[in-house]
């Protein structure tokens, strides 16, 4: 049995401006231990996604069409508030973007992490005040820290305490959400070593979401990629990167500059991302795809399997004509 | 080509309430013109400030800059605003760069108002081709900018800079806030604007994987000193600095067969407020020894157009 | 911070100075003549002079300003009523704590009721309860104070007979002064207390207190609730000013004998250094209460207290165009 | 907005422009329901008042012995005050001045506000240092206690009221714009403007003052609510405006004596003073919301 398995959810933002579909029917699976890269451009759905796990879509605008979502077997979207609260930063907990905003400003950060640990194991305030040091050291900062407010912290201190607060209750499985994307590139590898000695230390399993395949080669065991709030592709990182089927895989490659090959011109993908609020019928890639038939632009896509668990949603892969 | 654009030794310092900070320490080079020079570091390095004082945005608190072999560090009001025709700046967030109460027809032709150039009917004429030059429909003319999305709003920028025709261009991390694909295509297209219009470029960024791409030569900046100067291939072939090394290793690459020389780099970078005469990058180098922190190190040529500024330069690179 | 408070302590002298000034200046200018009016119609020439003499009025403005900055700072001598012949200071000292009781007790049911009510308004967004605040608050902010000090005093002294309308014989005599001073600000307080909690709990901070597992209550309490009250107290703070400058109408309407009305009874009898003197206690108050504001904010937001610590010297301004340097020396 | 019309393409332009930017403004405006009440009962105030002597057959200062103390009938709508006159007359006429020296007085505290502000907030350092200094000074006395000196200094009437208005609120609308115009000009479009080649002016005109107007109007909307509230106040306490010319405030005044016995004098102007109000704080807000281009949905 998988730790996590996602099964046609369907999420979508209702506004007077119109319906906001974010999240379109996604089916992914996390085994024990694995890290799944889920990848896509700003929009693609990604963080939607992670937040309906942890039942944080905001409702009203959100809304959860359909689909399950079993962890550990047991559907969360069927979980009671209670429920979800013991499984919030105790079973799965989240590290997000944005460091700077992610702490509460007027908190000391031991206090945040000590918060965690008292909500899920009821030990003293003591005791949480000792392990939420003791997490700080883990991470590489000095346990004397604890007694400071974020602004005293640089970016990347911050994230590692966000990184402390998350682990603080050795989850079953870690939601990142670009958890690099705002440091500088010496202090993101900093980040994402310790992440992945962390992970491994712990035997938790990682949902990491990024745009950048640089660090999903890095860090991955699995990996989804998304377009417009569907996996167009998911399968082992080897059969990704060595083999990638969908013509919107193939052009994410294209569009980075290549640090080892020299390359004149990049090959992006023409066109813009369709806008949720009015996503196109048939294959939502179409109108941007280089192999696009009429066929495409109608109907539905469905994943289809070109190899030993490597699914490829595009009917001309599948019909084996690209 | 011959040369364009010479810095001799620019600084820009700026008084804070913690101190002096040293910005840009020092910086020289030169560029020719039809090249492009990537300047690249993390946040902080002062390469934004760099951009912006070789423009004469910010005036530079010592050093030289000369254009074209005529120095203009110390120029009047009026030939500052003339030197606006020749040395442009596309700008890193496409949000904030536009004025929210313009369309683009405005925003594209505010330039060419400014200088009063042409008669009204040639500025539309004008804008409606630099707006094809850059790949913006003509249907946008009238749209303003909150329309737009990202990488639209960035052509404007472009056509904007591009509009008085200048020959010098710096573009202070002109992508970064784009996704990939849209990425690709502006890169693209500022390649494709340097080969018709031989524009010379300043590329300023953070991405080293971008600055590879598109320039000929690189500067490495760390906290307002230039670490390490030579041609692009160079640099990420034979890196010699330990700064640059660790940065070059740092860099999540999307291959996953490549096996790569791992130089882990400590600690954070800090702010160059009131620095110690000691090598700025001691506290974080993995082979820092005495003489690091008893002097800065000089700025030297270790092989034929390769600069480096480090005390052990030989030593770690077995020269 | 001790310096910093000392500083902005200093400042309030020169504030102090400009204040009493453009106060003076202002009534000094004023068309009328004071002593004619307290003369009374047939007075003599020779009467008329030796009145101006004794109350100092034949001097030019420098020296009368001179003299009562003189009086008003280092003896704090306030001078005398022009028509009573009584001392300013004792007066306003006598009735002060009056206004500043009905004050103190205005700012505190602002906040106790305008604060929980913006917040469960927040809370509650877009439900029916939140609605009717809503609209409440708004019709609240559009009453003059006097206006509803004249309403209340038809409905609740005239046709419900319930509380007194004149004096402040009883503890029910002050319900209806505090209550309309009181109404406008609590409609003040509830609009700010909800959007600032709309805000607060938008923020990225509490998405992560949530993905902790903390209980909703937990959240508000402990998370959003701290971070909802600077824009509060600098809202409350401002309008301990305008309950200030509004008593004068308000003891007036309910006949309650503090400051404000003092000040009435100066402005009707054309009683400059009564005016003079009302103003610049009042306006000494409000110097004192935006440096309390600005203290609380310090007490409560530790980036705050970090940079009036850090201030040396001047104070800056963020006028230059300084580049961002992430790690700013806070590492 | 803009007046360049030497400039004929781009007053073409500007055609489409005005056309798409405020026919977004206005439908933004009219789908906030709540802010279409505020401008119908502003709208509907201005009319009746404007336009007071078709709405009514009395003058406004007949007297009329008999009629004392009327409960409102057929004849006069609102009642009659201690004099005999109409109470609905004489708050239509007085509605009128209360509207005038409001909206006078948020237009002449603005204007001078933004010279102050945008001055101050442009050129900053030392500039900014004096004027704000002097601010910090005229903001220690509260603006009700300031319009209390200045109106009892100037003495009463339409203009010298509105003057004491405006001055008390200077200090306010200056603060405003001078924050507005300090984040403006640190913004990257700004110094887009000036590698362009814009110089100062240029600048101000075109690209940092144009981006304070919704703002500015907000403000002043607002401002008009604030300044009823002040005005009626004013003339409530015996400054302001002088009987026998009606205003809100000076009917309550009168009114006060003979609360005891006949409420429609209390409450009749009560309800025109708060309906203004509301509507100027309504139409504000809702400008608020509509006017910013950055909001969505």
């Amino acid at each position: 049995m998988s730790l996590l398995q996602i099964n046609d959810l369907t999420i979508h933002y209702v506004t007077r401006g119109g319906t906001v579909k974010a999240v379109n029917g996604i089916d992914l699976s996390i085994e024990a231990g694995r890290t799944l890269g889920l990848v896509g451009e700003t929009g693609a759905g990604k963080t939607t996604s992670a937040l309906g796990i942890l039942g944080l879509i905001p409702k009203p605008p959100g809304k959860i069409i359909s689909g399950q979502i079993l962890f550990e077997g047991a559907d969360l979207l069927k979980a009671s508030q209670g429920k979800m609260r013991m499984i919030r930063g105790n079973d799965i907990s989240m590290i997000y973007q944005d460091p700077m905003t992610a702490l509460n400003p007027i908190l000391r950060v031991g206090d945040q992490i000590s918060e965690v640990i008292i909500q899920h194991s009821g030990c003293s305030k003591a005791e949480a005040r000792e392990k939420s040091e003791g997490m700080l050291e883990t991470v590489g900062i000095r346990a004397e820290r604890a007694a400071d407010y974020p602004h005293q912290f640089s970016g990347g201190m911050k994230q590692r305490a966000v990184i402390a607060m998350a682990l603080a209750c050795n989850p079953k499985l870690l939601i990142a959400d670009e958890p690099t994307t705002a440091l500088d590139v010496t202090i993101q590898a900093q980040v994402l070593e310790m992440m992945r000695e962390l992970k491994d230390e712990l035997g938790s399993s990682m949902l990491l979401i990024t745009h950048d395949l640089g660090i999903v080669a890095e860090t991955c065991d699995d990996v989804a990629i998304m377009y417009a709030g569907e996996i167009v592709e998911i399968g082992a990182l080897e059969r990704i990167f060595h083999n990638p089927r969908h013509p919107y895989t193939l052009g994410l490659f294209g569009s980075i500059p290549s640090l080892d090959k020299d390359v004149r011109r990049l090959n992006p993908i023409p066109g813009l991302m369709p806008d949720p609020a009015d996503l196109p019928s048939g294959c939502k890639f179409h109108a941007r795809c280089a192999h696009a038939c009429d066929d495409c632009g109608s109907g539905s896509t469905e994943l289809c399997e070109t190899e030993r668990g490597h699914f490829v949603r595009c009917r001309r892969v599948a019909g084996g004509e690209i | 080509m011959g040369e364009l654009l010479r810095a001799e030794h620019l600084k820009k310092y700026f008084k804070t309430p913690s101190g002096v900070l040293h910005a840009v320490d020092d910086i020289s080079f030169s560029i020719d013109s039809g090249d492009t020079l990537g300047v690249v570091g993390e946040s902080g390095c002062g390469k934004s400030t760099l951009g912006r004082v070789i423009l004469k945005l910010i005036e530079p608190t010592d050093g030289r800059i000369i254009f074209e072999g005529r120095d203009i560090t110390r120029v009047t009001d009026k030939e500052n605003i003339e030197l606006r025709r020749k040395m442009q700046i596309i700008f890193q967030d496409p949000y904030s760069s536009l004025n929210p109460r313009m369309s683009v027809m405005d925003l594209i032709a505010d330039p060419l108002k400014t200088f009063r150039l042409q008669s009204s009917a040639d500025r539309r004429k004008k804008v409606f081709e630099l707006m094809d030059m850059v790949g913006l429909s003509r249907r946008f003319a009238s749209s303003y900018p909150h329309e737009l999305d990202g990488g639209r709003r960035q052509r404007i920028g472009v056509a904007r800079a591009l509009a008085l025709e200048p020959t010098f261009i710096v573009c202070d991390e002109p992508v970064s806030a784009l996704d990939v694909s849209i990425q690709a295509q502006i890169l693209n297209l500022l390649q494709d604007l340097q080969e018709q219009q031989g524009l010379t470029y300043i590329f300023v960024t953070h991405d080293l994987s971008v600055v590879k791409h598109i320039s000929t030569d690189i500067l490495v900046m760390y906290t307002g000193i230039m670490v390490e100067k030579c041609e692009a291939k160079e640099l990420f072939a034979k890196p010699m600095h330990p700064y640059t090394k660790g940065l070059l290793s740092a860099i999540p690459v999307p291959n996953i067969d490549r096996v790569r020389e791992k130089v882990a780099l400590r600690g954070e970078l800090t702010s160059p407020v009131e620095p110690k005469p000691e090598c700025r990058f001691v506290a974080r180098c993995p082979f820092a020894t005495d003489i690091c922190r008893r002097e800065p190190p000089t700025y030297s040529e270790v092989l034929a157009g390769h600069f480096v500024s480090c005390h052990n330069v030989r030593e770690i690179n077995g020269l | 911070m001790l310096v910093y408070a000392l500083k902005r302590l200093l400042w309030m002298l020169p504030v102090m100075l400009g204040v009493l000034i453009i106060v003076f200046t202002i009534t000094y200018f004023t068309p009328g003549d004071p002593i004619a009016a307290m003369l009374g119609p047939g007075y003599t020439p020779e009467r008329y002079a030796q009145k101006a003499a004794e109350l100092g009025l034949d001097q030019g403005y420098f020296i009368r300003l001179g003299k009562y900055i003189w009086n008003a700072f280092v003896r704090f001598d306030l001078g005398r009523s022009y028509l009573s012949n009584l001392s300013i200071s004792d007066e306003i000292a006598a009735r002060f704590p009056i206004t500043l009781c009905i004050g103190v007790l205005t700012i505190f049911v602002m906040a106790v009721v305008g604060m929980p009510l913006g917040i469960f308004s927040a809370i509650r967004q877009y439900g029916a309860a939140d609605a009717a605040l809503t609209v409440a608050a708004l019709v609240m902010n559009a009453i003059p104070a006097f206006v509803f000090a004249l309403l209340s005093l038809i409905l609740f002294g005239v046709v419900l007979r319930w509380l007194p309308v004149n004096g402040l014989g009883s503890w029910k005599a002050w319900i209806l002064p505090v209550v309309t001073s009181a109404l406008p600000g609590i409609a003040v307080v509830m609009r700010m207390s909800r959007t600032t909690m709309l805000e607060v709990i938008r923020q990225d901070y509490i998405r992560t207190a949530r993905s902790k597992g903390l209980k909703e209550g937990v959240i508000i309490r402990k998370h959003a609730l701290k971070n909802c009250l600077i824009p509060l107290i600098t809202v409350t703070g401002g309008f301990m000013t305008s309950v200030l400058a509004g008593s004068i109408i308000v003891e007036t309407i309910f006949g309650i004998p503090g400051l404000g009305m003092y000040l009435m009874g100066g402005i009707i009898g054309r009683d400059y250094p009564v005016i003079n003197g009302s103003v610049l206690l009042i306006s000494l108050i409000v110097c004192i209460l935006n440096l309390v504001v600005d203290l609380l904010y310090a007490m409560i937001d530790p980036r705050i207290k970090a940079q009036y610590s850090a201030k040396k010297g001047k104070i800056k301004k963020s006028g230059g165009t300084l580049p961002p340097v992430n790690e700013g020396g806070a590492a | 907005m803009k007046r360049n019309k030497s400039d004929a393409p781009s007053a073409l332009a500007d055609v489409t422009r005005k056309r798409g930017q405020w026919s977004d403004v206005l439908s933004r405006l009219f789908r906030n329901k709540i802010g279409l009440l505020g401008v119908i009962i502003v709208l509907l105030l201005v009319v009746l008042t404007v336009f007071a002597p078709l709405f009514t057959r009395y003058p406004y200062d007949a007297q009329s012995f008999p009629d004392r103390f009327k409960l409102p009938d057929a004849s006069h709508i609102m009642g009659t005050d201690n004099f005999g006159r109409d109470l609905w007359t004489r708050l239509l006429y007085g509605g009128r001045i209360s509207l005038l020296i409001a909206i006078l007085a948020s237009v002449i505290s603005n204007f001078i506000g933004v010279f102050i502000g945008s001055v101050s907030g442009y050129f900053g350092s030392k500039t900014d240092t004096v004027i704000m200094r002097a601010l910090d000074i005229l903001m220690a006395i509260p603006p009700l206690l300031l319009a209390i000196a200045i109106s009892s200094s100037l003495g009463s009437g339409p203009v010298n009221t509105a003057l004491a208005i405006s001055l008390s609120g200077i200090p306010y609308s200056a603060r405003i714009i001078r924050s507005t115009v300090m984040s403006i000009k640190d913004s990257e479009f700004v110094e887009a403007a000036r590698a362009t080649g814009s110089r100062h002016l240029r600048v101000i005109f075109r690209h940092i003052l144009p981006n304070t107007i919704a703002p500015l109007i907000v403000g002043a909307t607002l401002g008009i609510g604030a300044n009823i509230m002040a005005i009626s106040g004013l003339s409530f306490i015996g400054l302001g405006v002088h009987p026998p010319i009606p205003e809100w405030g000076s009917i309550l005044a009168d009114g006060r004596a003979y609360i005891r016995d006949f409420w429609p004098i209390i409450v009749f102007p009560s309800i025109f003073i708060m309906l203004t109000i509301l509507g100027f704080n309504l139409f504000g807000d809702a400008l608020r919301d509509a006017l910013d281009p950055r909001l969505k949905d």
